[in-house]
């Protein structure tokens, strides 16, 4: 086959049998792409299971730093029989097929619009090693070699990670050493190296990171202030606790005393940790939990309680596949509506949507400033995308002459010196926003009892109407001063002047400016977007949408719940706002983006635009 | 309709240590119905805070939903109270507590609150050792949504002997013994000179310490077959399908020497055999204690006192090791690894 | 004073204390009002606690059969010391105070504008009562007489009520006729008889029957065939299975054996008891639950694996005021959002909104239909107003010859005869609604595994996005069919062409049709009405809607709830559906809603329609 | 990935008396960790099934979310099957029992679903007597979401003990037994000789039947101060800081006679100390089943057997008087009072 030499511009993946190690060596390849200057962006994609079914990560290797997913394989190594005969069908037409010789594929699965690379790894290993976990273990590093030879990486590179990685524990080096230049030689004893894709080194990452969410957001906590975590295992989010407790261990444990300034509890449940966390917070403590949709719909009574009782907390909600158990481990945008609105009766919860990392990591830590100084529950809502892949970001950054910001309490000193009643829940600033007190503060002055039943300013209980009417006008009102103080959205515009907008959040971000990019200039028209940043909205995302005849919502979920919010908080004509849905589990791509609107955009230019897939 | 007792103190009033009188450890006018065990309750806590020199806005008072949780609005009008939801009240004290271990926690509940929608917390706070004093005021129904059974004993137990044979009652104390609980006690409200001493033992208590306090329901702890004679009002009541009448009642009281059985009568006319445990009672077996309990119910009695108490216990912050200071009392300082320190976390994702 | 006589065209008010026996005597007078064959609608006012506050009871006596609540109290029967003195305040100018002499009325709680009727009512007592039970009993009881006299009502049908009331418990009913005789006489001396405001017979109820929701709900259960209940107590849910058990005790009894023909599970929480539903149900037993919000709060996570395992489950959510356990006792409709949308993830439920008792009635019945024809949630969204008050309503009827529709349930038959491979998920009709079969059917065929994670056709577990796709796209079309089968909106045309709707679904009915009785004529403007009586919307809802300019869609809460659910549905123009919103926790009124939409005509005709209030 | 087993059948399988092998009575290729306990117990149900001659379709199989709530799918592919929510199996499993009182209910659970999110309900389930089997299978961990503590006993206990003193393990046995369990057992997943039996007995027992099962988890029952040789993967795994390799392991057996003690050794080396009970052993005290528990305990030592059965009780349907008949199959005609009792209703609310 004649092909075109492709330097940095491709997609690779592997398929795998969870369980057998392959994570470390295929994260290994990636790194070292990432560490010789070129972007990348790995998706794993695996099941809910621990051991012997199908498991793959994707990898986009791409100069010019496109970082969601392109959709298609051009190099696949496959390494498990169970799921070979379709991820040998997945490899785009002139691809590559990598796998282990040591037995020959099945005749009838071969194909000749692509190449079959075959290094005969188990069959090496088993010449090298006796015990069967080092030779399953090794072998997965094995073809990181192959790979290395076959791209014409920079096989230091490669080894460089490996030290790096097994620092203090440097017998654990060599082998890995050996594993992988028995992969590079073999590859280059037995195949032309390189092939038509290649990876080259570049300065396209500058001073860029490679992290996931979920580390990002448990970092986020610890930088943000928190001291108590209670929470609840479930994928995708309990990394952000292990996180924050890893960090914990490193720069909360006294030097001299050895006890931990954070405390961690593992709850029994999902109830038992949002009411840990409201505990917690009432008592004036930054506090927070992690969880998904099973454990948000879990906690939808303590969260209307906090709304109402106003009370901080935050929750970080890794969005997985919807309704019910789902696909635990498949990617979703579908918690927004539910995290919005969770509980009964009238309530609403500031909610940030993350895009990066740096968002992660940003936002977490905002997420207790601004639960403390709207007494309310924030959601920070990430998905198994964004918080269990490795992605490329920003490095963090750190303002150290900022303090928390605790919201408004009055200290023991504040009460002493007041005159006039402690009102818990007067509006005496005129924002909405009441102050409190920490229990235990001051001997006869501000305590009061906190409930989930009506109250009026004095915390006193009531079931007086025009109170009831008074403080949840208040509440709106609180909720108005919200928003102006959450993230505002990043808006990019066009340089011509432009009708239409395309509105992203969340991990939808990397895949819609990939295809603005390519849709700009096409078929006459140019496209501005906004990505939201938060719920409330701030006042740039009603007047950008008012500025363009119409938008397209892109998100990931069936009913189109962000363009639910966004119609239910605005006067706007839902005819004007475009649902862009891709929900299978996987992260959206570009592609998907820009078909789906370039489709849109050619039919509406013939039919009339009320289309009846809106219903 | 809850307000503030007037401020007017007797100037002849005991003081106790800290010079507060047992006012100041008073909360707002009950609403409960009269003669309601619980009030006696809060009028044990009162004391025993008032005895046990507690400065009252150091405590932090808990519940769930139900009568028995309303109440800590009754009692300790200076501490700062938290009425949460129902059933979760073990939860938000654990939260509580781990943000201050200072303060004193005294968490109410009921048989409902505790016993059915909150088993699972109360499970796990029993395991986890929280520091506090957790008091399920129990009187075997569902008060405030109007007389269903709920899933502890029954009161009168034996005058319902006769009734077909319903569940098997959840012993409340059995079950936190069982769960290494390390703090135990069954009281009576009406019991005062046994409760506060109780309570106050509690409070001193670190770790998780448990009273189960049976508190007679005056208004839906009806025995079919009662022996009262109001009989004339509640067929009047069953009649015209509208239960909103409530016979006047008084505090049932039951102050008996330690080592004795008493029998108790209900409002409705039923009867509960009590047996005061005596102080010599040896309280550091657990496995004793469950048997006592299991020994006294097959005499169809119920056996009150401290069962069981385990000095030698770690609470959760023990176990944990975290930080003598209140973790709500740090501050950026001591919280953010700052600007640098996130510098050299971004050079190892390089 | 002079005034106007008004015979049956009034609003009288009881102010008691709870716990002292005074509902039966409230309900005693309203009765016998109705039995004279006017028309009422009483409403409890009632604390959150079991004794020794204040309560109210306001019955609305209104000969042109207007049932909503009107506003404004003409009687006002001062049973409460407590309570007094706002309540002599709330009478309207002219009206009567009517109070225990036993003790005089501080002077300066007098009006001029009013007037004040004292009787001696407790001091009679003393002389007629040892025990102070009886004693308290009868004073209520002989208030009612007082009113007899005072309105001219017929003593005559007291008694009879009297009578029925306490049948087969005749030693209770001459005490019973003295003291209401008693009263009567007591009136008769000491105040000239009748006064301004009277009761005369009249034959304006014709075959309707008084009656609360909740009743209505636990009867509607029985016709429709439930035989498993589980639940857990709340207000103001508890009376509907206290009535479902007791029609069961009548009705479901075997003769023979006297076992019961169902079973009634007092559940340990509300998960439970949606859970032992979706149990019983997805074994073939018609089940359901009830709750308030609190309760559905809870059930979320249930609630999206029966949506999206496709199991029945029937709920009936007897709302209350929100959010948290905010006004456990007062009413609203705020738990419409939360139902519609329970659970994390794409979901959506059948909602049912009766406005009568009759509605409860039918659509408790009916929800068994759609929830085993739909396998999915069906909940019945009653309120606090509809299920504790009694409420006037058309009689119940009931087609005997109407079988149960079991929904696609293959049989043991039909298995034996299937060539096919059974497929649980499979759209075998083209309407979205696969077959089930139940457990323990056919010894070797239609078994299959119940998951809430995705699986294909076969109820085989998949992750496979395709499949997952596929099968989210059925529930869709599945919607869509059910669109077609929940009962139709209740439209009321004016004669004219008319540019203006109003909106209104469950207990906003009656206000909202005496507000536009009164409305259509005035400021030269007439306005149809829709009822909405489901979600999905039936397609004559968006017709409706589409064929006005604008409607007022009237709810009784903070956040337009029912006009989110509008406009996500549809693509209206948000600006066209106008938010009347009542959520103090009483009954919406006539009042309110008259006042809001004749301000907002008289507005709009100045301002422009886009009005910042709406944010 | 579940798919079923071809049907190919051999020939000279015993069957029987159903005319079944056992065969009939196997699901969907498991998709569990080789060597994993659960793995065994769903060979057990499949084997306790078989010998008893149960018609595999008159089982409804439910459980819980986890990789032990995950094996209904691996065994009696011909029943139906609920894989509900996590924790909340004992509410579904009441409601199916409720719905067809005919059917056996095998419901299987882990230390995660049961004992921690699912303590109320599990709770609740024992008072109520449902009929149905409840297996726990307990391997100390949560294994689905891979590796983290649960609030059941350590299995390899001996081994750990030199490790700082986390909270006390909840043993589920003694909950039950404390809260009226009418059968309660203790087992090891690798003693088929033992297990099989018990879950016959089980499925024979009229009332809730709680078996406890001890089931490795090959991945990440890992100690620490592990004995096994494989430190070499461990370190590598823990540098590379992504866990997700998981050794190649055989299923843990240990068949030993009635009487005698036995050391099982986990994967990762702990050793569990196992007695098992005799024959002769009164199972029917439930206090001396409690008892038994806490001195084997106090030896290190974990007792299996049958604890204790309670055979003159009453299961949930009984206590309640339920029809005989399977509630589902009533129809319009046996459940709808018609509409001329609708008008006489109507006509009482006039
Ligand atoms: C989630 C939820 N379910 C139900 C209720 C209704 N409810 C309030 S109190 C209560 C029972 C209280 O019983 P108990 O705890 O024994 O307290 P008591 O009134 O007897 O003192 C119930 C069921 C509620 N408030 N919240
Ligand atoms: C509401 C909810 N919370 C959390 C989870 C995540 N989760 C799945 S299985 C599991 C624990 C399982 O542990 P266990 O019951 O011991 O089963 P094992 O895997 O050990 O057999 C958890 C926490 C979930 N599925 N649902
Ligand atoms: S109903 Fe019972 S528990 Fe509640 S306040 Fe009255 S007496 Fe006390
Ligand atoms: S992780 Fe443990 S419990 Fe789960 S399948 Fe593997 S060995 Fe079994
Ligand atoms: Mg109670
Ligand atoms: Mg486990």
């Amino acid at each position: 086959m004649k092909r075109d030499i492709i330097v940095n511009k491709f997609v690779i993946k592997f398929a795998n049998v969870n369980g057998t190690g392959s994570a470390s060596a295929n994260k290994l390849f990636s790194r070292s792409v990432f560490r010789m200057g070129v972007p990348i962006s790995p998706k794993n994609i695996f099941p809910s299971n621990i051991q012997g079914l199908p498991t793959w990560y994707e990898v986009r290797i791409n100069d010019t730093g496109f970082l969601g997913r392109r959709g298609g394989i051009d190099v696949m190594v496959g390494m498990n029989p169970q799921s070979m005969a379709r991820d040998i069908q997945e490899v785009e037409k002139g691809g590559y097929f990598v796998y282990d010789s040591t037995k020959p594929i099945d005749p009838s699965l071969l194909r000749d619009d692509i190449d079959f690379i075959g290094v005969p790894l188990t069959e090496k290993c088993r010449e090298m090693y006796e015990d069967p976990r080092q030779l399953q273990l090794f072998r997965n590093v094995m073809y990181v070699g192959v790979l290395t030879a076959l791209f014409d990486m920079e096989l230091e590179v490669v080894k460089q990670l490996i030290s790096e990685q097994f620092k203090g524990r440097e017998k654990i080096v060599a082998p890995n050493f050996l594993a992988v230049e028995t992969g590079y030689e073999m590859a280059k004893k037995l195949h032309a190296c390189p092939i038509a894709y290649r990876v080259e080194r570049r300065d396209n990452v500058g001073e860029k990171i490679l992290i996931d969410g979920n580390e990002a957001c448990g970092l986020g906590a610890v930088y943000g202030g928190a001291t108590v975590s209670a929470w609840y295992p479930i994928t995708p989010s309990t990394s952000v606790i292990d996180n924050f407790a890893r960090y914990c261990r490193k720069y909360r444990i006294d030097a001299e005393t050895g006890q931990k300034n954070y405390a961690i509890v593992q709850a029994e449940d999902e109830l038992a940790a949002i009411g840990m966390v409201i505990g917690a917070s009432w008592n004036g403590a930054r506090a927070f939990t992690a969880t998904s949709g099973p454990g948000l719909s879990l906690m939808n009574e303590f969260l209307g309680l906090a709304y109402f009782a106003e009370i901080p907390a935050v929750l970080v909600d890794v969005q997985r596949a919807g309704p019910s158990t789902g696909m635990p481990t498949r990617t979703q945008q579908s918690d927004v509506l539910s995290a919005a609105y969770a509980s009964h009766g009238d309530t609403k919860h500031i909610c940030l949507y993350p895009s990066t990392p740096k968002e992660c990591f940003e936002y977490t830590a905002l997420a207790f400033n601004l639960a403390e100084r709207f007494q309310t529950p924030v959601i920070v809502m990430s998905d198994l995308d964004l918080g269990m892949n490795d992605n490329m970001s920003e490095p963090f950054t750190w303002d150290d002459a900022k303090l928390y910001d605790r919201g408004k309490v009055f200290k023991e000193e504040d009460l002493e010196n007041m005159e006039e009643r402690f009102g818990r829940y007067l509006d005496v600033d005129g924002d909405g926003i009441p102050y409190r007190t920490y229990p235990g503060t001051h001997p006869t002055k501000g305590a009061f009892f906190t409930r989930g039943t009506s109250k009026d300013e004095y915390a006193i209980y009531t079931e007086n109407g025009e109170k009831y009417i008074e403080n949840m006008k208040r509440l709106e009102k609180k909720w108005k001063t919200a928003s102006h103080h959450v993230p505002k959205p990043v808006i990019r515009k066009t340089d011509k002047p432009c009708t239409v907008g395309v509105v992203h959040f969340g991990t939808s971000e990397a895949s819609t400016l990939e295809a603005l990019h390519h849709l700009n200039g096409m078929h006459g028209i140019s496209l501005d977007s906004m990505g939201i940043q938060s719920f409330p909205f701030a006042d740039e995302v009603g007047q950008f949408i008012e500025d363009h005849e119409y938008v397209f919502v892109v998100e990931q979920n069936r009913d189109a719940q962000m363009r639910s919010l966004l119609i239910n908080e605005y006067e706007f004509d839902p005819e004007c706002l475009v649902p862009i849905l891709h929900y299978d589990g996987s992260p959206i791509t570009a592609r998907f983006i820009r078909h789906e609107i370039r489709d849109w955009i050619l039919q509406t230019t013939t039919s009339p635009r009320r289309r009846s897939r809106f219903y | 309709m809850s307000y503030k007792i007037p401020a007017f103190r007797h100037p002849n009033l005991p003081r106790n240590e800290l010079g507060h009188t047992t006012k100041d450890y008073e909360g707002a006018v009950s609403t409960l119905c009269a003669g309601c065990g619980h009030d006696s309750i809060s009028a044990a806590i009162i004391e025993a805070c008032f005895q046990k020199n507690v400065p009252p806005h150091r405590v932090a008072k808990l519940s769930g939903i139900g009568c028995s949780s309303k109440t800590p609005t009754y009692f300790l009008g200076h501490s700062h109270g938290f009425n949460s939801v129902h059933g979760r009240m073990p939860s938000v004290a654990t939260g509580a507590n781990m943000a201050n271990r200072e303060l004193l926690y005294i968490g109410v509940s009921g048989d409902g609150d505790t016993a059915s929608i909150g088993m699972g917390q109360f499970v796990h706070a029993v395991r986890r050792n929280v520091n506090m004093v957790y008091i399920c005021e129990n009187n075997g129904v569902y008060g405030l949504t109007k007389g269903q059974d709920s899933a502890t004993t029954d009161l009168g137990s034996i005058s319902k002997k006769g009734e077909p044979n319903a569940l098997e009652p959840i012993d409340l104390c059995s079950i936190a013994l069982q769960l290494g609980a390390t703090f135990v006690a069954n009281s009576f409200s009406g019991d005062k000179t046994q409760l506060v001493p109780i309570i106050k033992a509690a409070m001193a208590h670190r770790g998780f310490a448990f009273i189960n306090v049976i508190s007679p329901c005056v208004t839906f702890n009806n025995t079919p077959g009662s022996t009262k004679a109001y009989d004339y009002i509640r067929q009047h009541m069953a009649s015209t399908n509208t239960v909103d009448y409530v016979p006047p009642a008084d505090e049932i009281t039951a102050e008996f020497p330690e080592g004795t059985d008493e029998l108790v009568t209900m409002h409705d006319g039923s009867v509960i055999n009590l047996h005061k445990l005596e102080k010599k009672h040896d309280i550091h077996s657990r496995s004793s204690a469950i048997s006592l309990i299991q020994e006294y119910r097959a005499e169809d009695k119920v056996v009150t006192g401290i069962l069981f108490i385990d000095e030698e216990t770690q609470d959760i912050h023990e176990t944990m090791n975290t930080t003598d200071r209140p973790l709500r009392d740090l501050g950026t300082k001591e919280l953010c690894p700052g600007g640098a320190e996130l510098d050299a976390i971004n050079d190892l994702h390089r």
